[in-house]
C-alpha cells in the first residue's frame, strides 16, 4: 500500500503552525528534562561562585547581591540558547522551518518564548531563593524579580540572534558569548541599576518602563534578525 | 535603473576609481598629516593643567570620533548587501571591521595613556569608555564571525545581520552606559577638559589632525578594499590581465 | 567530474501539449563553488506526472542543484520559474507545493516518529493522528511510533521521514538521495511512491546513483 | 601662533616630563599607520605574485592537457 | 588502481600517536583561529560584566577583583571545553581513537594539553591586564597569574572528564557545567584564597604548593577518567 | 523484521581446512534493546580470505552486530575470539589489525582530506605522505586534497574514509555500509578493494543492502 493517505490536502494556518511549534519545543524539553532543570541549575552554581570566590560576609555579599543575581542570570540565559536551534539544525529540521509556506518570523516567535518558558521562566521562579542567600537588602527582592522577569525574555531573543548566526558553526558556545554578552549589557545596566537606584529610594516604574521599552522592542525585531540570520546559516 | 546601481558598485569601477583617487588621497593626508603632527608637536602651547600631554589629543580625538562612525558605515555596508546583493559593499564592510578595532583600540589606548596622569590610573570604568570597549567587542565579534564562517556568501550576510544588529545596540549600549555612568559618578575630567583656554591655538591643528586622519582612514579602508577585490574577483578577465601586466 | 552542460529530455521548447504545462523549469543556471564550475548553461523542465532523476559522479552538483531549486542555496545565476512565473515572485505557492528531503532528513533524534511526523506535516497541512499512524505503519514502522527515533536504526529514520511523502499535499517531491540505508523492500516501496505520485499528476526531481524502477524515468545527467 | 614651544631639542624630548605618554602615543600611532597602510601595500605585492603565479601554472596545465590529447 | 599503497607495516607507536594527536589539536586551532581568540574575549567580556553589574568604583572593586578574575577564568575554561571532544564524536573520529592500537590516555592526554594551550593560556597572559583594569591591589598580580597558571589547566582537566561523559547528549553546555562547576569549586578557592591570604602577608608558597599538588593529581588521575568516560559515550 | 535466528554459511563446525584457520569468531551471540531480541545463537566466523556480507532488513540489527564486535558496544552476551583466543585476552592484537568505518566515518569537517587521513592512520601506522597522496588520488579525490573536508560533496567525504583502506596494515575490515552516497564507479572500485584485500589474506565484513559483486562473497543473513 503506497497511496497517499489523504486526497484532499487541508493547507495550515499561521496559527497552527505557530502553535505546533511552540508545542513540539514544550515537547522536546519534556524529552530532555535537563534542558529544564540545567539553566536553573547552573544559575544557582554561578550564583554560589560568589560567595565561594569574592566574600561569604553577609554585609559584602549584599553589597554584590544584585550584580551577582543579574551577571548569574545573564550567563545562564546564554548558556541555555545553544540548545535553542543546533539539535534542529543538525537533523535537517531547521530546514523543513524555512521551506514551509508559513512566516518564518512566527515559528522563530514560537521557538524563542517555548524556550524562555523552559528554560528563562524557572531561572525567574528561583531568583528571590538565591536573593536571599546572597543577602539581598530587604524591600530589593520584588524589584529584582520583575527586572528579572521582563529583562530574561530579552536576553533570550538577543541571545537567539546570535546562536541562529553561529549555529552552522563546530564551535559554537564561545562565539555566541563574544556576539551576544556586549549586546545583554543595557539589560544588565538597567536590572542592576533598577535594584540598586529603588534602594536609593528612585521609583521603581522608571525602571520598568524602560525594561519594558527594551522588552517589546526585542519582541519585535528580534525574530526578524533571528529569522534572517537561521535563512543565511541554513543556506 | 538598478544597472546603473549595480555598475556603480561594481568591483571594477571602484577599483578604478580608487585608482584614479589615491595618490590624490595620499597627497593630502601626508600634507596634513605632517602638517597637523608637527603642529600639534612643535607649536601648541602646553594646557595650564595638563602641560604637554595635551599633545595626545591630537590623536586621541580623531581616533576616538572616526571610531563611532564604524558601525554605521558597516551597517549601511551590511543593508547593501543584504538588499541589493552588492559584492563591494562587503568587502568595504570586511575590511571596515579589523579597521574600526584599530581605531577604536588606539582611540583607548591614547585616551588611556592620556587619563593615566590626570586620574592617576590607566583605567576607569568611566561611561564613555566602557562604552568604547564594549564597541571593541562587538567589532571583534564581527570579525570572529567573520573568520568562523567559512562560506564566503554566508559569511557576507551574516555578518551584514549582525552589523546591523550591533549598530543598533551600540547607541542602546551608549545611551545606558552614560546614564549608568552619570547617576553613579561625577561628570569625567572628559568633559571638564574642554574648559581651558580654547583659542584657534588649539583647535586649528585639531581640525587639520581630523581631516588628515579621516583620509588616512579613506585610504586605509581603500587600500584593503582593493586588495579584497583583487582577491575576491581574481577570475575577472580585468583582474587577469591586470595581474599579467603588474 | 565538472563541466556539465547537458539539457535533460524534457526542454523541448516546441510548443508543449497542454497537459505537460511545465511546473518547474530552470533557465541557463551557473553555478561555481571554489572556482570550479559545477553546472553552467543548464536548463531543464519538470512536467506534472514527469520522474526526473539527477545523476553524476559525486561532487557534480547533484546535492547542490537540488538545494538551488528549494531555495536553500542562492550561489547561482540563472533563472527558476513555477507555473511558468519566476519562483520569487510565487514564493507562497512554490513553498505550499514544495517537499524536500535532503541528506539531514529533517527528523529530531530526540522525539518519537509520531512527534516528528506531526510537527513537520503541520508545517504544510492539517492532518489528524490516525492518518500520520497509518503513514507510519505503511513505511513499515509500526510498534516503532513511540520509540524515540535516536533508538531507531539508519533505515528505520529514513522511512519516518519517507512517511511524510504519503501525506504531503505537494505537488512537487525534491528528493536527495532517499534511497540510502533502506532495504530492498524499503526500495521498491519508495520507487512505488515515486510512481504513484507522478501517475497522479504530480512530479519528482530524484537524485541516487543506483538504477531506479519507476516507469517513464527521465534523466539528467550532471557528469 | 607659530612659536616652537621648546628650547632645546632635549627639552623636546622629555616633553616637560611627559615623554613616555606622549611620545608612546604618537610611537602607537606609527605603528599603527604601518599596520593598515604599509601591510595592505604589502599584502598587495604579494597578492599580485601568488596570482601571477597562478595564471602560469594554470596556462602550463591546460598546455600540457591540449598537447597530450 | 586499488592495491594497498604499501605492503609493508610498519606499526606507530604510543609516541607518534600522541605528536600525532597534539599536532591535530593544534591544527584545528590553527582552523579555526576563533577557538583560540574566543575564550579569551569571553574572559574579558565577563570581566567587564562585573564593574557594569556591581560597582565601577575602584575601591569597591578592588575588593572583588580576585573573585571576580577566578569565576571569567573558570566560566571562560568551561565554556572553551565544549569543543573538546564534540567534533570527533560527531563525525566519528573518536570512535576511530578508541579504535586505535595506541593506550587511549595519551591521545587523550594530548588533546587535553593541545586544548589548555590555545584556550588556556591566553587567558592566563592576559590577566594581569584584566587585574589591572579590576583595580586588583598592587603586589597582587605575581600570585594571581601564578595561581591561574596552575590552576586553569586542573579546571581543564576536570572540565575534560565532564565533556567526556556528555559528549554524545544534545544539550552538552549546560549539563557540563553542571557537572564540572562544584568539582572545580576547591580550586576556586585555592585560587581566591592565595590571593587574598598572601595580601594579608601569608606566604605564596604553601598556596602554591596546594596548586601544585592539584594540577599533578588532576594530570595524572583526570585523563584516565576522561578516557573511561568516553568509552562510554561512545558506546 | 525482528527475531533472525539464522547461523551463517560460513560456520561449519567440522574440522577446518589448516589455511582457513578462523580470524574472528563469534560464538552464541545474543542482543536485546528494548525488549526486541535482535538476534539469539548466532554464530559465524570469519576466515583470512573471506568477505562475510551482513544482511538484513532495515533494523535487523547489523550496525548493531558491527559495532559489538568492534568492541563499541557491550551490551551482549557471548563470546567473541580472535584467533583462537576470547579477544578481550587480545585486545592489543585485535586492535591493530582492525579498521572500522561505522555510519559516520571519522572525517573531520574543518580538516582538510590529507590532514585527516594523516592522523587516523598514525593511530595505527607509520605513513608518510607520499602514500597519503597516492592514496587521495586512488580513490578520486586528485585536487581536493587541500579543500577542508566540509566543502566536500557527500560521496566524496565518504571516499576521504575509503582511502584508509588503502593504507592500513589491518587484517580484519569492519565497514558499516561503506557504499552509501557511492557513484557507480565508486561502488566498483570499492568492491575491488574487497576483493583484493580478501586475496591478500585479509578479511572483511561489511554490511550493505545492494547486491554485492564480489566473488566468493558469502552471506550472514539477519532477516
Ligand atoms: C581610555 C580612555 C579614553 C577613551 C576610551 C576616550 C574616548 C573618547 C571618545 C569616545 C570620545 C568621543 C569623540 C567624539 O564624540 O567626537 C572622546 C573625545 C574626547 N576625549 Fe577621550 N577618551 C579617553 C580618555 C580621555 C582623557 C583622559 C581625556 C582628557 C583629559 C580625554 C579627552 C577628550 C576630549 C577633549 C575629547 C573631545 C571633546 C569631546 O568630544 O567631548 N579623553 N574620547
Ligand atoms: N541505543 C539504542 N537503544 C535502544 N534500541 C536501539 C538502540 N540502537 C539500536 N536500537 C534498536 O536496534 C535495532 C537495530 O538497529 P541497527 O542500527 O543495528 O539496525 P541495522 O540493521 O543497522 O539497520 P539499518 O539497515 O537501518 O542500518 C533498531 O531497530 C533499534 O530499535
Ligand atoms: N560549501 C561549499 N563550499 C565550497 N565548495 C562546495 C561547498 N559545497 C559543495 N561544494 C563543492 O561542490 C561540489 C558538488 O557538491 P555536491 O554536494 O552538490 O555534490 P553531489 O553531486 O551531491 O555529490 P554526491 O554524489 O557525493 O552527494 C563538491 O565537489 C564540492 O567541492
Ligand atoms: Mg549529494
Ligand atoms: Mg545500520
Amino acid at each position: 500500500m503506497v497511496e497517499r493517505i489523504d486526497s484532499r490536502p487541508r493547507s495550515s494556518t499561521t496559527t497552527t503552525a505557530f502553535v505546533a511549534t511552540l508545542k513540539r519545543e514544550l515537547i522536546l524539553a519534556y524529552k530532555r528534562k535537563h534542558d529544564v532543570v540545567n539553566p536553573f541549575m547552573f544559575f544557582l552554581i554561578v550564583a554560589t561562585l560568589f560567595p565561594i570566590g569574592i566574600s561569604p560576609e553577609p554585609e559584602r555579599l549584599s553589597l554584590i547581591a544584585a550584580g551577582a543575581l543579574w551577571i548569574a542570570a545573564l550567563l545562564a540565559s546564554l548558556l541555555a540558547m545553544d540548545n535553542l536551534y543546533r539539535a534542529d539544525y543538525e537533523d535537517g529540521s531547521l530546514e523543513q522551518m524555512l521551506l514551509s509556506p508559513q512566516p518564518l518570523y512566527f515559528m522563530v516567535l514560537a521557538k524563542n518564548i517555548g524556550h524562555w518558558l523552559v528554560s528563562g521562566l524557572p531561572v525567574v521562579l528561583v531568583s528571590p531563593l538565591i536573593a536571599y542567600m546572597l543577602s539581598l537588602p530587604e524591600g530589593s527582592y520584588m524589584t529584582l524579580f520583575l527586572t528579572l522577569l521582563m529583562g530574561t525574555p530579552v536576553l533570550s531573543l538577543l541571545g537567539s540572534i546570535g546562536v541562529a548566526l553561529t549555529v552552522g558553526l563546530g564551535s559554537r558556545g564561545l562565539i555566541l558569548a563574544v556576539i551576544t554578552l556586549p549586546m545583554s549589557v543595557p539589560v544588565l545596566i538597567a536590572g542592576t541599576m533598577a535594584v540598586t537606584e529603588t534602594q536609593n529610594g528612585a521609583s521603581l516604574a522608571g525602571y520598568l518602563a524602560i525594561m519594558g521599552a527594551l522588552l517589546l522592542g526585542t519582541l519585535t525585531l528580534a525574530p526578524l534578525a533571528s529569522a534572517a540570520a537561521l535563512r543565511i546559516s541554513v543556506s | 535603473m538598478w544597472t546603473w546601481f549595480h555598475q556603480l558598485g561594481s568591483p571594477k569601477w571602484f577599483y578604478e576609481l580608487t585608482g584614479r583617487w589615491l595618490p590624490w588621497l595620499v597627497a593630502a593626508m601626508s600634507l596634513l598629516l605632517l602638517v597637523g603632527i608637527v603642529w600639534a608637536l612643535l607649536f601648541v602651547p602646553p594646557d595650564y593643567q595638563q602641560g604637554n600631554t595635551i599633545r595626545i589629543m591630537y590623536i586621541h580625538v580623531p581616533f576616538a570620533s572616526i571610531s563611532l562612525a564604524f558601525f554605521p558605515l558597516m551597517a549601511i555596508a551590511g543593508t547593501v548587501t543584504l538588499v541589493w546583493k552588492i559584492k563591494l559593499a562587503d568587502m568595504i564592510a570586511k575590511t571596515a571591521a579589523p579597521l574600526g578595532a584599530w581605531f577604536t583600540a588606539l582611540a583607548l589606548a591614547s585616551g588611556s595613556i592620556w587619563g593615566s596622569d590626570i586620574w592617576g590610573t590607566w583605567w576607569i570604568w568611566d561611561g564613555r569608555l566602557t562604552s568604547m570597549l564594549l564597541q571593541l567587542f562587538l567589532l571583534i565579534g564581527v570579525i570572529s564571525l567573520r573568520s568562523a564562517l567559512e562560506d564566503t556568501d554566508a559569511a557576507a550576510k551574516a555578518c551584514a545581520v549582525l552589523s546591523i544588529v550591533g549598530c543598533i545596540n551600540v547607541f542602546v549600549i551608549k545611551y545606558s552606559v552614560d546614564w549608568w555612568n552619570t547617576l553613579h559618578q561625577p561628570a569625567s575630567p572628559i568633559t571638564t577638559s574642554g574648559e581651558g583656554p580654547n583659542g584657534p591655538e588649539i583647535w586649528v591643528p585639531l581640525v587639520i589632525m581630523i581631516f588628515a586622519i579621516y583620509l588616512f582612514f579613506a585610504v586605509a579602508l581603500i587600500l584593503s578594499t582593493r586588495n579584497e577585490i583583487l582577491q575576491r574577483e581574481r577570475r575577472a578577465q580585468w583582474v587577469q590581465d591586470l595581474v599579467r601586466t603588474a | 567530474m565538472s563541466h556539465a552542460t547537458q539539457a535533460s529530455e524534457s526542454t523541448d521548447s516546441v510548443t508543449p501539449p497542454p497537459n505537460t504545462e511545465l511546473l518547474l523549469a530552470a533557465r541557463n543556471l551557473f553555478c561555481e563553488r571554489d572556482d570550479r564550475v559545477l553546472f553552467k548553461n543548464l536548463d531543464f523542465a519538470v512536467r506534472p506526472g514527469q520522474v526526473l532523476q539527477v545523476r553524476g559522479s559525486n561532487g557534480s552538483g547533484k546535492t547542490t542543484l537540488l538545494r538551488i531549486v528549494c531555495g536553500l542555496n542562492d550561489s547561482y545565476e540563472g533563472e527558476l520559474s513555477w507555473c511558468g512565473e519566476p519562483v520569487a515572485d510565487v514564493a507562497d505557492d512554490f513553498y505550499a507545493n514544495l517537499l524536500f528531503l535532503g541528506h539531514r532528513v529533517g527528523v529530531s533524534k530526540a522525539l518519537t516518529p509520531l512527534e516528528n511526523l506531526r510537527w513537520t506535516c503541520t508545517l504544510n497541512s492539517a492532518v489528524d493522528d490516525a492518518e500520520l499512524l497509518a503513514a507510519l505503519a505503511t513505511v513499515g514502522l509500526r510498534g516503532f511510533e513511540e520509540s524515540q527515533c535516536f533508538t531507531l536504526s539508519a533505515g528505520q529514520q529514513q522511512r519516518v521521514a519517507l512517511a511524510r511523502l504519503l501525506l504531503s499535499p505537494a505537488r512537487l517531491w525534491v528528493l536527495d538521495e532517499p534511497f540510502t540505508t533502506l532495504d530492498v523492500r524499503g526500495v521498491t516501496q519508495l520507487e512505488a511512491m515515486l510512481h504513484n505520485h507522478a501517475a497522479q499528476g504530480g512530479s519528482v526531481l530524484v537524485t541516487t546513483h543506483h538504477p531506479l524502477n519507476v516507469p517513464d524515468l527521465e534523466v539528467l545527467d550532471l557528469g | 601662533m607659530f612659536e616652537i614651544q621648546f628650547a632645546s631639542l632635549g627639552e623636546f624630548f622629555s616633553m616637560g616630563n611627559y615623554a613616555f605618554n606622549v611620545w608612546s602615543v604618537y610611537a602607537l600611532f606609527a605603528l599603527f599607520f604601518v599596520i593598515n597602510i604599509y601591510f595592505p601595500l604589502v599584502r598587495r605585492k604579494q597578492i599580485l605574485k601568488e596570482q601571477k603565479r597562478r595564471l602560469l601554472l594554470n596556462a602550463e596545465a591546460e598546455e600540457s592537457r591540449t598537447g597530450s590529447s
